[in-house]
């Protein structure tokens, strides 16, 4: 356990927000790929596969950016 | 699954994240659990801002349910001060705060990015807003 | 902020995600919110798999403060069967379960990764188990 310890602290200094936004961004990229391999939107589980993380941590990386798709846009067309 | 929290603004992304996180498991598409974090966050804001009036002593309730096939229930309830008139309060632009500030969407929104949208709501008693979205589970692997 | 949800394996994954949503706005380091969501983790699946063995009737309740200063207190709580010698199941490598599935080490574990650890059961009632976690605020990066 001391181990796993030194493990986290010499690889995870940096602030979540930073990281969370890191990985919101390749998410995102993840997803427009996948879009064009697989002509439908991926789910977050392949999105997830993709980018060899856990469903969960893509999850809660996309919390930390602005929605991706425009609030308005589906009221108003 | 269901959460109790503070009617405070920053629980707003907490309520939302916690929605996102509980459907997850579903494998949603990112348009989909936007959608349902965007319904969530507009639920959850309106029992805090205009249900509490940001009064950290009201306790907002989210309640998430999946149900078979991929129908996902989200029950947003508080013990606010409540609405005169639901009908009213649900169309689109209606507003009760400051113009500059609330669009008066809330409600609209809600009723695009879900299937469904069901308002109670009693003057001094409370609102409860449940919201219930199908999943597109075609594309499943 | 307080969440109930049955036990069943896979909430655990939300519960985790849910602290790790709650203590977000404290933007804490990596290091601290993996030791949190590792901590909770553990927790919740001695709730889910010891104290109702999967019985999705069975309802977990996680409860997660944010007090002054940076100081993190996590509660996760089951009305399962509860432990009959706490001290004995603290230990490391004590374990009832299986050897090949369970390590024993869940409590040592939290006791490592959380400032501070404590276990509240009775057998036939149901087991509480308290974290405290201080996080590290001095450097703003
Ligand atoms: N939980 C609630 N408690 C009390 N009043 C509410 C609640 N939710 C909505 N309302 C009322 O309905 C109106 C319309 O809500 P909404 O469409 O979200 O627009 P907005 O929040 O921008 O005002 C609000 O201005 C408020 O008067
Ligand atoms: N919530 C709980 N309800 C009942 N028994 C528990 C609970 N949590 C822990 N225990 C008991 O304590 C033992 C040690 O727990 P832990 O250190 O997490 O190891 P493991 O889960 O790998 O067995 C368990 O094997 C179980 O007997
Ligand atoms: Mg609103
Ligand atoms: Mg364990």
């Amino acid at each position: 356990i001391g181990e796993v310890r030194r493990y986290l602290r010499d690889n995870n200094s940096i602030r979540v927000s930073r990281s969370l936004r890191d990985t919101a961004y390749k998410a995102l990229q993840a997803k427009e790929k996948l879009s064009r391999e697989l002509q439908r939107e991926p789910n977050v589980t392949e999105i997830a596969k993709e980018l060899e993380m856990k469903r969960e941590d893509v999850v809660l990386a996309l919390d930390s950016i602005q929605d991706p798709i425009s609030l308005f846009e589906p009221v108003f067309h | 699954m269901r959460i109790e929290f503070a009617a405070l603004a920053e629980n707003e992304a907490f309520a939302r994240s916690a929605a996102a996180a509980f459907v997850a498991c579903m494998d949603p598409t990112i348009e989909e659990l936007t959608e349902i974090k965007t319904g969530v966050s507009e639920a959850v804001s309106n029992s805090i801002i205009h249900g509490y009036k940001e009064n950290p002593n009201g306790t907002v309730e989210l309640e998430c349910q999946i149900r078979e096939g991929g129908k996902i229930v989200i029950i947003v309830r508080d013990q606010g001060v409540g609405i005169e008139d639901v009908n009213k309060a649900r169309e689109p632009m209606f507003t009760t705060g400051k113009t500059e500030e609330r669009s008066g969407m809330g409600f609209t929104v809600m009723e695009s990015f879900m299937d469904r949208l069901e308002v109670e709501s009693r003057a001094g008693e409370g609102t409860t807003v449940t919201m219930i979205k199908q999943l597109d589970l075609s594309d499943g692997l």
